[in-house]
């Protein structure tokens, strides 16, 4: 199988959808890049160059440049996949949320609830997260828990190129309003992507590693954390499970239970802050409907109740590391009653 | 513009039709038996109809929180409407999203909005949808003076125009958001914001169906013809509060009474077709007749339907989760 | 003492505190009200009329109206309160976050960590949240979830008239950022309020109810379901403490931890959508921190996740009710050890 | 206007600074050695000086991500500047902000920003204070020809003006968003939208600092003697990508060849003031030299500078918590 970057495993998904279907468009700003300029058009294939060679490929008519005003070009999407069209749009950085999320929460996640079941909205919403890119407050956070929060809308958060793929074409595919988190920090990670098209169903977790010891719960970036820590923690001895549940919403409760009710032990691992993240979301599940199988507390590792900071020195320290993911599984496999 | 005699008996009824539901749903408000926030249009039907009238079902209209009259006039079912005010199961949307939330996408009605400035962007996209798949249809967001301001209503002019999408922008200026006045919180122009994003933007008598009818008339042809968005400014006003129940003390004295005498759409459309013999008051009179029965039925129907019931809180979510 | 409405308490608090420091101002939309029309000035005082009254006696420099920008006006209140005014901002319902969301958490919330230090927002943004109007799905949202969620902010969510003044004077005195939920259905609920100004520390809860079987944690309007709750409760032999943290975000963790410790039984209450919820947050922390004293699985009761139906017939079931708290809290006693 | 022989050296130093900083970053961020996004503004010299050479400690001012030329044309210590976008601990936000978040508020600098549109509505807001205090401030917003398309920056123009704040928005027009060209992401334009708000509105010649500074000179007193806002519509050009890394296909070959040469603001300055006789290349040069020593001094003290450590990384995020 070739291998592929998660970048190219995305570019790659939406280009075969658009092959697919004639209703999906693309929209974002400089998703082609070059409107309107002198030099070369689809110069920029979006920021960090995901969107590349669809104008080529797919016309103007399909790849939608767009004026810096995310209210009314997410609202267009939202209100294109209303009408009939399947949209993918991009939200550059899930940090300029606060400019447009009113046509995400209140529009797009409600219309089928308020309008009755009568209401069809068919739109993925793209968009980047996460530190490690020394891009600051403003450019590194997560904020999938924020979404998660919101009924009416699907989180993805896939974490490798093989997942990246698999559920952009479900997102594509699917008729319910999709968020899709791609981590910036991700993009050039490569791994064997299938050329032809698969779609991996939302709500089915998937586990990365098995183990008896200790059962671990990560998001996005953070699997491939888990793995590292899991792998060298063999070595030790220490036998432990990796649950991607891969989508937030809907959430694979029922895979992350029975792992519990084998391990009895339980690390969540959040990239984002810790107030009403995805690590307490977890948390709650396990601790009220997995209750009698813990033999220990739950342990959470997020990110510090803090904004991200920019200096390199500090952004090391404050993401989330194989280093602290080890520690924590340590500290519970030590009370593994003899 | 020639108007046949069986339009301008459409348009009457649809007006008259806004007018009584509005009127109706005043006073079961007012028993207690209607809930929530109501907002009503009374006053300005000559803008929704005289606009909607020549719509079809490939064109679409996004609404405000103010929405009923758009509702009726893009030919939304009154009794369902109806049943949804009053939150019951056969409401237009099952009773789940009340007066503020009335939607018909099959009707190219995409739904009342409690959010200000919500409509802009989805009627941009709507127009998209037109454009791209060639279906000739045209996209209309109606905004209030007050909605004017909205960030999200500014950015839709621009993309709208950008994107040279087939979009009109229809300011209903009823001099009021909630209870402050548009002449205050609407700095400059709504015709000069028009121009300053490229587009024609015309000033509209809102109680007058002709006006407003042949304004939109070149405003729809333009879109259609794919030269891109315009602007409507229409002045009207609201013959009730901001809402049900708003005492409405900043308001000058008398004023709702000399725009129910002098400026009543409904009356000024009579005098119009009568005096042009083109109607006559006894076809009119029929019309109006016809509709208090409608609306009678319509309360009638609503206050015999079932509530929902627990079955119905979690359904409607997803299509599948 | 005398009683008041919890609107009135709110009202009191920003007028003492407006004729002790200039510094602060009112604004929002229709915090008068009549700005330009014919009629009465103050002819509103808020959309329900919580700040009626202050344009008569503060006047329009210090209680200014504003047009419906909401990103505008929230924006200028955030830069007014960094060079220097202490401005209460008003953004009408909380629902309507989507449209000025960033200003308040990238703005207000960040400058202080992104600037070094070196910056100071003593803003305060007051909103109504909450069911039980037949407002519909875009006027009855909670939302404090994902205000909790980001670093910076401090949430406030008073639960009666005394709690809300109290919690208002702290906030306005306050030189972090505050977002200070108003619940709708509480206007018109009194009790006695003193005259004077008198402040409510932030992160300190408030036990309402002592009690040895089982711990509630409610929010806001939860506060009082659970009191009655216990009351009743009380009556069937079960001994119920029931926890008021009055604001989230800081979050008084010791009090809960302390509590649970003693019962060993944990009920969380809260108004919002399940996912990334307070509810969670709660079972977070008991699950994490205090695990060694649970006796019993964690409950939390909470909306669904679907957003805010219309019809009274639903939203009265959607809302948590006194009879689900005391079911769930019957439930956890029935498993008291003898 | 007649300016002092001090005065334009002042500003020459000044936008000889921003020159040579942004000139020196680009080629360290080449070594590897400046971390994250950084926007340089070379070539917009003559905006940043033309304005905030007018301005002093009781005036504000709102930048973008584009920041670096604002906070030295207002008088931010270049060092601490320079360690910032190295991310040390001595840098003006202890290296918590990096470049996109470099403020000092004491000097009324309220911050770069990494949103587009952000800075619009707090300037408002310091408006509001400089206004409600009767300072006699007044406070300017820094935004891109893209930003000018954001709802946040035109719900901005609306309420400066309905509250007559002390304003002056400033749109530096230089052709771009990213890849995407202002002539075709703007639609109408920026003084069409300025006379829609109601405000005057400019077009001025930003490569020229006379011309920058007289437009502003208006703007700022129209603000000052509580008239209400202006828009500034400045034409110019970035001399270098969007971000370093910025391949800039999507440019014409030789654009900013032809723009160094043709429309340096520098060059334009030295010529206009020697030509006028004012100065004299002998003290310009001397300037210039005086700026490189800086500069240098600047990039070794940020080199030299300690990173911040774990006990840093939880504190500034509340004055108490
Ligand atoms: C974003 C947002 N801000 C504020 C409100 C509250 N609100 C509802 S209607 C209204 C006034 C709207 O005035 P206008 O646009 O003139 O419409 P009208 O009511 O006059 O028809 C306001 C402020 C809202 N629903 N949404
Ligand atoms: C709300 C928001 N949307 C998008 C971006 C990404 N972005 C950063 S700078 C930029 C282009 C800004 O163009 P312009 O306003 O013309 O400023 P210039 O870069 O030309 O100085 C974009 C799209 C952002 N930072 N914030
Ligand atoms: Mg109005
Ligand atoms: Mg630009």
């Amino acid at each position: 199988m070739p291998k592929k970057t998660y970048r190219q495993a995305i570019n790659e998904a939406i280009a075969s959808e658009m092959r697919r279907d004639h209703r999906v468009i693309v929209l974002g700003e400089d998703n082609a890049g070059g409107k309107g300029a002198p030099g070369e058009p689809d110069a920029w294939g979006g920021v960090l160059g995901v969107t590349k060679g669809l104008l080529p490929e797919f016309g103007e008519d399909r790849v939608l440049d767009t004026p810096i005003s995310e209210s009314a070009f997410i609202g267009a999407a939202v209100g294109a996949a209303a009408t009939g069209l399947r949209p993918v749009a991009e939200l550059m950085f899930v940090d300029f949320m606060g400019v447009c999320f009113d046509q995400i929460f209140n529009q797009a996640a409600k219309f089928r609830y308020m309008f009755g079941g009568k209401a069809v909205t068919p739109v993925v919403i793209r968009t980047m997260y996460g530190g490690g890119f020394r891009a600051a407050s403003q450019h590194s956070q997560c904020l999938y828990p924020l979404f998660t929060h919101i009924p009416g809308l699907k989180v993805v958060v896939p974490s490798s190129p093989y997942e990246a793929k698999g559920l952009m074409i479900q997102a594509i595919r699917d008729d319910d309003p999709v968020i899709f988190f791609e981590h910036k920090v991700l993009y050039d990670v490569e791994e064997d992507v299938p050329d032809e098209a698969y779609t991996i169903p939302f709500g089915e977790a998937n586990v990365t590693r098995e183990g008896r010891d200790v059962t671990i719960v990560a998001f996005g970036r953070m699997v491939g954390f888990a793995n590292t820590a899991a792998d060298e923690l063999k070595r030790d001895g220490i036998s432990v499970t990796v649950i991607d549940p891969r989508t937030t919403s809907p959430l694979d409760s029922e895979t992350i239970l029975d792992s519990v009710s084998e391990t009895g032990r339980l690390v969540v691992v959040d990239e984002a802050h810790p107030r009403c993240s995805m690590a307490a979301d977890i948390a709650r599940l396990v601790a009220e409907e997995a209750f009698h199988d813990l033999k220990a507390p739950i342990r959470t590792i997020t990110a510090p109740h803090t904004p991200v900071p920019f200096s390199p020195a500090l952004e090391d320290i404050y993401i989330p590391s194989v280093a602290k993911i080890k520690a924590a599984v340590q500290a519970l496999a030590a009370k593994v009653p003899a | 513009m020639q108007h046949s005699r069986e339009f301008l008996l459409d348009c009457y009824q649809s007006m008259v039709t806004i007018r009584v539901f509005e009127e109706r749903v005043h006073e079961e408000f007012a028993t207690g038996k209607i809930p929530g926030f109501v907002h009503l249009y009374a006053g300005e039907e000559a803008s929704a109809v005289g606009i909607c009238s020549q719509l079809d079902e490939r064109d679409a209209i996004a609404s405000t929180h103010r929405g009923h009259g758009h509702c009726i006039a893009k030919g939304c079912d009154v009794h369902a409407m109806m049943k949804e005010i009053y939150g019951k199961r056969g409401g237009s949307c099952g009773g789940k999203g009340g007066s503020m939330h009335i939607a018909d996408l099959a009707k190219g009605m995409l739904g009342a909005n409690g959010i200000v400035g919500g409509g802009p962007p989805l009627i941009c996209g709507a127009a998209l949808t037109a454009k791209y798949l060639k279906t000739g249809g045209v996209a209309v967001a109606f905004v209030g003076d007050g909605g004017s301001n909205q960030g999200t209503t500014l950015e839709s002019y621009n993309l709208a125009n950008v994107w040279k999408l087939p979009v009109v922008f229809v300011v209903e200026d009823n001099g009021y958001a909630e209870a402050t006045a548009s002449a205050w919180s609407v700095a400059g122009s709504q015709l000069g914001r028009a121009a300053g994003f490229g587009m024609p933007g015309t000033l509209v008598d809102g109680f007058d169906f002709f006006a407003v009818y042949e304004a939109a008339r070149t405003a729809i042809e333009r879109a259609r013809a794919g030269e891109g968005p315009s602007l409507l400014h229409i002045k009207l006003s609201r013959f009730f509060g901001h809402f049900e129940g708003d005492a409405m003390s900043y308001r000058a004295d008398g004023e709702i009474q000399r725009y129910r005498n002098e400026h009543d759409a409904l009356k000024i459309f009579r005098r119009k077709v009568t005096e042009a013999h083109l109607l006559d008051d006894f076809t009119l009179d029929a019309v109006e007749a016809g509709v208090v029965r409608n609306i009678n039925e319509a309360v009638a129907g609503a206050e015999a339907d079932q509530m929902p019931t627990e079955a119905d809180l979690l359904t409607d979510v997803y299509v599948r989760y």
